[in-house]
Order: C-alpha cells, then structure tokens, then sequence
C-alpha cells in the first residue's frame, strides 16, 4: 500500500507569506504616496524603475535557477525593491535603482538561497553597497517643500538618465547631514537643530531626506497598522525606538550643545522606517522576543553611535546590517526557556531536598 | 490580550456547535466487530481466543504483554471469526494483528454488576481492577490508566485534576459526557482519589463548555473536596502539560512525571470508564466518539463499540455530503489521517472527522521566512523552525538541542505558519529516526555483550580442552614413568 | 580613556580582520562551527597578547639598543612561532577536541599575518609597553569577535538553500565582503 | 654582523631549551583514540572490515588507514559518531541505508550447524538435522553465516517494516 502519509495538524490558520508580505506593502502605501508627492516626477521615474527591475531580476533568478515562477506571487520582490526604493535619494538616476535592486535581490537574496534564506536585510545592504561605492549619488537631496511639480516629465527624464545634472538650486542637506557639517565646524546643536528642524515639518515629512523616511507620521501610522494586523510584532521597533530616545535624552541633558534631542533624531532620517518596516524583517532578524528586544536596542546604539560619532550622518542601514549579522548567534542564545526545564536546559524541580550536602555539613 | 495560563497555544476555530447540541446516541450493534490488539501505547496484547470461540461481552480476548501493556475484551458476545492482521487505526496505513468478531445480536455479558462498595477495597485492588478491564487513557495518548496509578500511588500525590479541557476543534464527546452523566465522572474522580490517596480532585473545564461546568458543579456539590476549576480557552489546554501549569501554576519537570509535584492527572473519559469498571463492573469495550467535519450529513456523538469500523459511524450520521478531503481519527490538530473508512474505532479516538476541502490545511509548502510565529505559539518553549530545519539536513542532533525531545506534537507551530511548513510531520520524522538510532545503539550493546560471552565461554572451552589434555599428558606421562621406574627397579634387581 | 579608544579602534573601527584584511586564512579556515570558532578566537587572543607583549620587549630591550632594527621581522616570527608551538602544546594536554578541531589551524597561527602584523604595527605607532598590550589584546578581540559572528553567519547558511554554485567558500567570500562592508559603518567613529 | 648572529642564535637558544621544558611539562601519553574508536566498534570482531578485529579496525582508523565506513555492522550511524570523534566530513550517502540481517530459508535448510558455529553473537539457533533459525535481535547483519552456508540458503535482508517499526518518513520537500 503506497499511500502519502500527512501529519498533523490538519488546520491551519489560513495565513500565508504573501498575505503577510502584501500587507507590508499596503501599510507603505501612505508614505510612499506622500514621498513620491513631494518629490515630484523624478522621485516617480526612480521608484518605478526599482519595482520594475526588481521584479525582473527576481524573474530572472527564478528562471536560472529553474525555480517556479510561482514564488513570484508571494510580493517578496516586489517589498524589497519597493523598500529599497524607499531609501534612496528621490532623483537618484536610473542606474542606482537597477544597480540597487541587482545587488538586493540578486546578490543578497537568490545567491543566499532566495526567500527566507538570506543572511541580512537584501534592501540595506544594496543601500549600503550604493552609498560606499556612489557616495556623491547617495548624497544628493533634492530640497524638500519646493513645489513638487517643478520639474516637468521631461525634465525629469532627463535627472533619470542622468543626463543634465541636478541643478544646484534644488539640492541640499538632510538634517542630520547639516547638523553633522555643522558640528563639526563648531556650531552649536541647539542652534543648529532650531535652524534645520521644525518639529511639525518633520512630522509631516516636509524635509528632504530620502524618498519614503520623511513623512514620520505617516510610517508611524503604517507601522502601527501592522501592529495591529499582526503581521509584525512590537518588540523591534519599541525597543529600538526607546534605545534610540533614552541614548539621545541621556547626551543631550549631559551637554545640549554637542549632542542633538530626541525628537530630532527620532523624526528625522531613517530610523521610523528602520524600525517599523526595516529591522522587523522576520528572515533577518531574530525569531524569539528577548532576541527581538535585543536586536532592537542593538539597532538604537549602534544608529546612535554612528549619528553621533561617525564618519556618515545615517547609520540605520549600517546598525540594522550588523546587528544581521549577530542575529544566528542572538537566536542561539535568547531561546524562550523549554517546559519544564531551567533556562538552562536542566529539568526543573520542586521542593526537593538534597541530602548530600546535609550529609558534607555535618 | 488575555491572560494566558500557559505560554504560547493559539486559538483555532472551534467549530464545536456543529455537534455540541447532539445527544450521546448508541450505535445499534453493528454485524462484525474488528477489535485490534495493540490500542494502547507499549506492546501488543497477545489474542487468547481462536477462530471458531465464541465470547460473550466483557470476556478477556487479548491479555497484556510484558512491560507496559493493556489487555482487550470483547465489545460485544458473538463468534469469533478471524485472528489476523487487519488494516490499523495508523497513519503508515499498515496492518495490526486484530481480533473479527461476527456479533450474534444478544449482545450477552459475561459478568453481572458486583454490589461490593469499591470504597471499602484498597488502592491496590482497584488498581488492579481498572488494570484488567484495559482502561487506557481516552484523551489521546492511550497510555495504561493502571500503570499511571499505580506509579503514581508510589510517590504522594496532592492532586487529582480530572482533564475537562477538551480543547481539539470539533470534538464534543467529552463535553456531551460531562453534561449527561456528570454523576459518573465525579464517581470516578472519588474513586482516583481514593486509590492514590490525595487530598482534593480539580476537575478543569474550559469556559467554551458552559452546561458541563454547571453540570459538574451541581453533581459535585455535596463533596467538599471536588472543585470545579474554569480554564480559558486556548489550545492545547488539553495537553496533560499544559493543564497542570494552567490548574496548579506548576510545570511538570522535563523528562518527569506529573506525581513529582504531587499531581495525577486523567481525562474524563477515562474518569468514566473507571467509574464504570469499579462500580458496574464493564470493561472497556465502549467509547464517546463525536463524528463530525463539514463534510458528515448530521454531525453527532455517538456511543460506540470498540472496533466498530468507523464508516458505520458515519452511515449512522446520514453518511457524507461530499468526499471527504480527509479522513481523521482524533481532533484536527493531532488525530492522524486514516487509510480508509475501514478501520475500526479504538479505545483512544475521541473523534472521527470528515473534513471537506475548505476545512483543511493546503500542503503546499514555501520557504521558511523565520517569522517567529512558531516560536511564539510554541506552548513549550521550544524553536520549531530550527527544529524542522535541522531535521531536514538530517542532523538531528541539532534539532534535539532546539527541544525535539520535549515536543508534544501539538501542532500549534505548523497551524499558525504561514509557510504552510509541515512542522509535525518533521518532528515525527526526527522523534522516529532517532529512536530507530537509539534502538541500533541497543541492539549492537546487546550483540556486543553476546560476542563478548561467546569469546569468554569458548575461551573457557579451550582452557579446559587444554587443561584436559595436560592433565591426560600428564597422567600418561605418570604411567610411563612409574613403568620406567619398575623397569629401572627389575634391571637393578636383576 | 585613551585605552578604550584603542580598544574600540581596534575592535571595530580597524578590526584587524574586516578592515585591515589581516588573518584571512584562518578567518576562512575554521568559522565553521561557533565553537571551533571561539577556540580558535581563544588561542589567536593568547598568541596575539604574548606576541604583542615579547615583541614590544625584543624591540625596546634588544633590537633598539643593539641597533640591530633590520632583524625586526625574522626575530618576531621566531617569538611568535615559539609562542605558537607552546600554545599548540597546551591545548594538546588540555583540551583534546579543540586540538583536534582546530588541526592544522593551530600550527598555522604562525603564519597568520594577523600576529605579526598586529606586532610590526605597535613598533610602527610607538605605543608604549601598556598600550602595545591593549593594542594586541583589542586587536585580538576584534579577530575573535568577528570569527564568532561569521561562524554564526556560517552555521546558518549550511542550512540554507545556496546555489551550487555558490555555496561553500564562494557565499562565505560573499558574506566576508558583506561584513567588511558593514564596518565601514564605524570609520571615523574614534 | 656578529652581534646579530650571535644574538639570533642566543633567541633560538633559549627558545628552544623553554619549549623543550613545555614539551615536557605537556607531555600527552599515547593517542587516547584508539581505545575511544574501540569503545564504539560493535565489538563482535566479525571481520568483514578486513582486520582481525575490532581492535585492529580501531587502530586503522584512528591512524586514517581505513575509512570510518568499514563497517557494516556498525552502518551510517557509527559512521557519523566515528566522522564526528575524528573530525572528519564523510558521504553518508555511500554507506547503505538499511542494516540488513541474515534470514535463513527454511526450505532449504539441511541443519549441517555450519552458520551456527561462525555467528559471533550466537544468534543462530538449531541443533544438527534440524532447521536453523536466526534470532533477529541477535544478528548484526555480518554475514559470516552466509559465506559459511553450503547450501547457500541464507540471505542477507532488510528488516520487515511493521507497526512497531514503522516511524514517520522524511516530509515531501518543501
């Protein structure tokens, strides 16, 4: 008798990795909207260009490693260049977007054994790649609360391929980068921050910076719809959020005029869409609780190091990519404790007497 | 969120009023009855009947084996007509060895109700009893009622908590039980606690199960020591585990059992087979079953015979609506797929499912995306994914590191993973793999140890073969000089 | 203060391995298995301080004053070969399993550019006897500290799907490369 | 020039004469593997791995004469215990899956005691003109008994799959 033996269980729940994958796409749709509003048509061409490469690269794979084209439906591609297209400048040219979603999900997924396999966050690290190897590209910020429209379709085509430059009138620091120079020449941050920060502006998102990182409140509703829909859980971004706030409070009370205050670092730059949509990739980032909260506030120190220390004014896609990297051993070590057993993996036990050393005290 | 008594569980749709409101209903007797041997966890009980016997209801038909064993009477009186292996209540579809029985129709027991006050005997008598009237345990697991006692009565036990927790989706057999004869049950539970000597008995309900709570406080008003405790509802609330942290806050000690922190535990089930062992003198034949599944006509819960082949259940509840998808004996999270509607009820099977397409899990299977569902729905602590992961590469030392050995096989990893993993079903392959290694291991100390007694013992051979021939040597040798030594005498004396 | 600053250079802002590129042999070798990896991490950390420390010494209290400087090279490969081979000979009375899983690694520290590297590069700062201590000792850190996290890295992609392709040697390049890229994140951080 | 020489020579000197007081004070007594790898041989000194028994076999491993898959008796799973202990990465999937265990067929069985003389366990039954039989649990699958038989009755089979041995197979790939 050949007959294909099941186990159990024979119920499911009815969830599914493209349910939940389309659902991280539909919580990014708010500030997506918004980014590719303010950022006019150049902002637009960039973004369609990274899904469509994206997507076609995923093929691609799929194709040469004879895979089915199936793994397509489960939006996977599509979030990851979507994300990665969030990160990048707005009027970046075209080839940082293809560049970009070759290296994401060629290089960092498919080559790592494709969805679910790979090591670290496949948008951060073509994120990273780009703005080691691109660095003037990856820096140059269209200014923000320009009319959006400005730039006609042509002349947008134009900044996409690359062929007139971005005209110097339109460009300018993200915050963090301005206060960064700025300190570093001997300006003060309280001043600093009063000059390129308006708490209400950053809120709304009109300031420039990446595509889709303005807009704070905007992710912060997407991310709180996930929440909801639980879909992601909140140890990631609480713990990261709060890391960050306590880091930045705790400096800024020590000395106001070299170190910036918390709702200028949690506003601004990367770290709202780090924490809701980035750093809570269920493939790359721990799979207990406890491993969570530490990945978390793993991520806050090191984004904090770096703002504030280091050589680049955003860290997020750096401290995301290394606390990747400690995630096998973060899930080796913060396992939830087994039924029945100490947290070290001894049996548990009750009330019981050990008479042998009764016996060594007397 | 609510408070959870035990960590992790998820909440699968219940579907329980499909058969909730059906009264227990007893199965006329059916023509052939297909008892199996082996019902219960440990060996085979070994048939002592023969073709052409004929039993009467009640008689002993397979006794227990060695070790943990449990015997099987007949269900019913009748002719029997086969001893042979027949196909098994078991997911490998194989076959076990299985007594048929053509039922005569007078349904004549062998022994008539005893009036001796079962209180008035000793822990170890009854035990004894509920022993050979091949009591097992009826929420799943099958595992000897007696041998639970009797292990239990050797250490102190506080508690007696009586599992009202039946927590699979659809299932209703224990709820209908506890409803209709609560009386029973709280027999049962007095008679446990008598038998081990405890001081208080738990009965646990889930809140899902309103007029069994209310019935079983009523039948159990007059006994001060019988509690009724409400339990949410969260599954595996059923799982022995699982209640005991949830009733008593305590976790049973991993590689334990239940009686080192002073607890027993049975299901209500067997609560009630034993009431009706000891106080009506029955043996096991019969059991509460719910049939039921979106693809059974009239879902019900039936009283049925031990070997009662199951379509005769489902015939008995209007038939199917449609082709089953899947056949389950058991709840959906943990019952096991059935190679067909033939094979017969058994002592351990609550429930027999007939699910339709849209009630099943679909088996296509996507990569893992280490979401972490699994681990947070894991009631025991453990990491699933990891597990599956490493049993997939084989290395299943790997996997026993990540909490194989304490995997209760619940199946709350695999329902809530949206990869649609068959995580279970890793499990079982890794749980059985490595047993078949430690069995190996066994198996070659055994013939070690039978090599090595072969050397000593033809070693022992050879010394006294040599021993022998020396001393024939030397006695040879003896003679001949004795001889040469007359010689030597007579030439001297010459 | 300025100890920890040497310690957090070394560790992560010039981590011997990821940013200097020293020691790839046996950061390939044997990050294997976490285990493996930390002993492997142990007993470099003990060859690199001992070798740190006795070359600082060779150099202040010998080479320096005989002027004999152009023997630096061959007198510090002898000091760490020595220390090596003690180091190997310890292990093999103390620790059977890490001996045998670290194989012809251990031998092979000798060689590991990463000692005498880390020992020519306190000559070249001219650090003090304690700060060629810390620095060695950070540097040390830093080696041990990433052998241990790719060795995490590399446990989870044996079970990973890789192409044929890629798999083996080819994806840990490919994560080293990754890594190395990731501690760019800290240039300038001191 | 001479300052150099002298003091190189000086360094090797008394690194030398330290080590050789380390080698001594470390000294490791001789390889403890062997007698580990004879710990896990089966120890019924069948032969089939072509030493005269276990304790040769050991040695041969240990000193990497022989592969750790000489032994059929012991099959994949010493194999693996025997890859680990030595460090060593082997391809499980040379070495058959299934032990198999000799069975005799009954019918043409003469009962000449010749297999029961050769099984190193004992695990043949029977007496002279009378049919052997083989104790299953007994048997490790050597096969001495089948290059002993001269009726050529004995076979060398896998375990029949029952109930009791029956346990879950690997899930579909996913």
């Amino acid at each position: 008798m050949n007959i294909i033996t099941i186990s159990s269980p024979h119920a499911h729940d009815h969830s599914s990795v493209s349910r939940l994958m389309f659902h991280v796409c539909l919580a990014l749709v708010p500030c997506t909207l918004y980014g590719l509003y303010s950022f006019g048509f150049p902002a637009i061409n960039l973004f369609v260009i990274t899904i469509v490469s994206g997507i076609f690269w995923e093929a691609l794979c799929l194709k040469m490693l004879k895979k089915p084209l199936n793994f397509l439906n489960d939006y996977s591609a599509l979030l990851t260049s979507w994300l990665l297209a969030l990160t990048l400048p707005p009027w970046a040219p075209w080839w940082i977007g293809v560049g970009g979603s070759f290296i994401a999900i060629v290089v960092t997924k498919h080559i790592y054994g494709g969805v679910g396999q790979n090591v670290f966050n496949p948008a951060m690290v073509a994120r990273v790649a780009l703005l080691i190897s691109f660095p003037v590209h990856m820096t140059t910020w269209p200014i923000a609360g320009n009319d959006p429209f400005a730039i006609s379709f042509l002349d947008s085509l134009a900044i996409t391929l690359g062929v007139s430059p971005i005209p110097d009138a339109y460009t300018g620091a993200t915050a963090l980068g301005a206060i960064k120079t700025g300190l570093s020449v001997g300006a003060t941050a309280n001043d600093l921050v009063s000059d390129h920060f308006v708490f209400t502006d950053a809120l709304m998102g009109k300031m420039s910076g990446s595509l889709g990182e303005t807009s704070a409140l905007l992710i912060f509703v997407g991310g709180l719809w996930l929440l909801s829909m639980r879909v992601i859980s909140w140890h990631i971004p609480v713990s990261m959020l709060l890391t960050m706030s306590a880091l930045t409070l705790l400096f800024h009370l020590i000395d106001p005029t070299l170190y910036s205050m918390t709702s200028f670092h949690l506003l601004s730059g990367g770290i709202m869409l780090g924490a809701f949509f980035i750093a809570t990739d269920p493939v790359t980032s721990p799979s207990s609780k406890g491993g969570q909260l530490f990945f978390g506030a793993g991520c806050g120190v090191i984004d904090f190091l770096i703002r504030t220390w280091g050589g680049f004014p955003e860290g997020i896609g750096f401290a995301v990519l290394f606390m990747n990297a400690l995630t096998p051993l973060i899930d080796l070590y913060f396992r939830p404790r087994i039924y029945g057993r100490r947290i070290d993996g001894s049996p548990k036990q009750y009330d019981t007497v050990e008479p042998a050393q009764e016996g060594k005290q007397t | 969120m609510k408070f959870s008594p035990f960590r992790g569980g998820v909440h699968p749709d219940g579907y329980k009023e499909l058969s909730a409101h059906q009264a227990i209903e007893k199965l006329p007797l059916p023509d052939r009855l297909y008892v199996p041997l082996r019902q219960h966890a440990g060996s085979e009980a070994l048939a002592i009947v023969q073709p052409g016997d004929f039993v009467m209801k009640g008689q002993l038909i397979g006794r227990a084996a060695k070790g943990i064993s449990a015997p099987v009477h007949a269900p019913t009186s009748g002719k029997v007509l086969k001893v042979q292996p027949f196909v098994a209540a078991h997911p490998s579809g194989m076959d076990s060895n299985t007594v048929i029985i053509e039922c005569d129709g007078n349904d004549t027991p062998i022994a008539t109700p005893t009036n001796i006050d079962p209180f008035s005997l000793d822990g170890k008598t009854l035990s004894d009893t509920i022993a050979n009237a091949g009591i097992v345990g009826m929420g799943g697991a099958s595992f000897p009622a007696a041998v639970k006692l009797s292990s239990a009565s050797r250490q102190v036990v506080n508690t007696v908590i009586i599992n009202g927790g039946e927590c699979e989706p659809y299932l209703t057999a224990d709820d209908r039980l506890m409803r209709e004869r609560p009386e029973q049950i709280i027999l049962g539970a007095r008679l446990i606690r008598h038998i081990v000597n405890a001081e208080n008995v738990c009965i646990a309900i889930e809140d899902n199960k309103k007029e069994a709570i209310s019935a079983l406080r009523q039948a159990s008003s007059e006994y001060r020591n019988i509690q009724v405790i409400v339990v949410p509802t969260l599954y595996p609330m059923g799982s022995a585990k699982q209640m005991i942290q949830a009733v008593t806050g305590k976790e049973v000690p991993a590689g334990g059992r239940s009686s080192d922190i002073g607890v027993l535990m049975h299901n209500v089930a067997t609560t009630y087979a034993i009431a009706q062992c000891l106080s009506q003198n029955e043996p096991l034949v019969s059991r509460i079953v719910t049939v039921s599944g979106g693809a059974i006509k009239h879902p019900k819960n039936i009283e049925a015979l031990v070997g009662t082949p199951i379509k005769q259940l489902i015939d008995f509840c209007g038939g199917t609506l449609e082709e089953p998808s899947k056949l389950l004996l058991g709840g959906p999270m943990m019952g096991q797929l059935m190679p067909s509607d033939e094979v017969p009820l058994i002592k351990g099977a609550a429930g027999v499912l007939a699910l339709n397409n849209n009630e099943i899990s679909q088996p296509s299977a996507s990569p893992c995306i280490r979401c972490g569902r699994c681990v947070s729905a894991c009631p025991m602590g453990l990491v699933p994914l990891e597990m599956a992961n490493h049993s997939r590469q084989q290395d299943f030392d790997g996997a026993i590191g990540f909490g194989l050995k304490d995997c209760i096989l619940c199946g709350s990893c695999a329902f809530v993973c949206p990869s649609h993993i068959p995580l279970v079903h890793y499990f079982q392959y890794a749980k059985g793999e490595v047993a078949y290694q430690k069995a190996t291991q066994q198996r070659m100390d055994h013939t070690r140890q039978l090599s090595e007694s072969r050397r000593a013992r033809q070693e022992k051979e050879a010394a006294e073969k040599a021993a022998a021939k020396a001393a024939a040597k030397a006695a040879k040798e003896a003679k001949a000089a004795a001889k040469r030594k007359k010689q030597n005498a007579a030439s001297a004396n010459q | 203060m300025e100890y920890i600053i040497i310690i957090i250079s070394t560790v992560l802002v010039n981590n011997v391995v990821l940013v200097q590129f020293l020691g790839l042999c046996p950061f390939m070798g044997v990050s294997n298995n976490i285990s493996t990896a930390t002993g492997m991490g142990a007993a470099t950390t003990f060859v690199l301080v001992l070798s740190a420390l006795s070359a600082w010494l060779i150099e202040h209290l010998l080479l320096k004053p005989l002027g004999l400087e152009f023997l630096r090279t061959l007198s510090f490969i002898l000091i760490i070969a020595a220390v090596v081979q003690f180091t190997e000979l310890y292990l093999q009375k103390t620790s059977q399993a890490l001996y045998k899983s670290l194989g012809i690694f251990l031998p092979l520290i000798t060689t590991n550019c990463a000692v005498l590297g880390v020992a020519l590069l306190t000559i070249r700062e001219e650090f003090t006897f304690s700060e060629s201590l810390i620095y060695g000792f950070g540097a040390a850190i830093g080696f041990s500290m990433v052998m241990v996290i790719f060795a995490g890295l590399r446990q989870r992609l044996e079970l990973a799907e890789v192409p044929e392709l890629f798999s083996g040697v080819p994806i840990g390049l490919i994560t080293a490369g990754v890594l190395s890229m990731i501690f760019m994140g800290f240039t300038s951080l001191v | 020039m001479i300052t150099a020489i002298f003091v190189l020579t000086l360094m090797g000197l008394i690194l030398g004469y330290l080590l050789g007081l380390a080698a001594k004070y470390f000294h490791v007594e001789a390889d403890p593997i062997i007698e580990e790898i004879s710990e896990l041989m089966p120890g019924t000194h069948c032969g089939q791995c072509g030493f005269a028994g276990c304790g040769q076999a050991a040695e041969a491993i240990a000193s990497g004469e022989t592969e750790v898959t000489c032994c059929p008796p012991g099959g994949k799973q010493l194999a693996e215990t025997l890859a680990d202990k030595l460090g060593i990465t082997i391809n499980l999937d040379d070495i058959a899956n299934e032990p198999l265990y000799a069975n005799i067929n009954s019918s043409e069985c003469t009962g000449c005691t010749r297999c029961y003389k050769v099984c190193p366990t004992d695990a043949i039954v029977g007496a002279n003109k009378q049919i052997h039989a083989v104790i299953n649990a007994a048997c490790t699958g050597c096969g001495a008994c089948k290059t002993a038989c001269p009726e050529n009755c004995i076979d060398m089979l896998p375990e029949p799959i029952v109930l009791e041995t029956w346990h879950w197979p690997k899930p579909i790939a996913a």
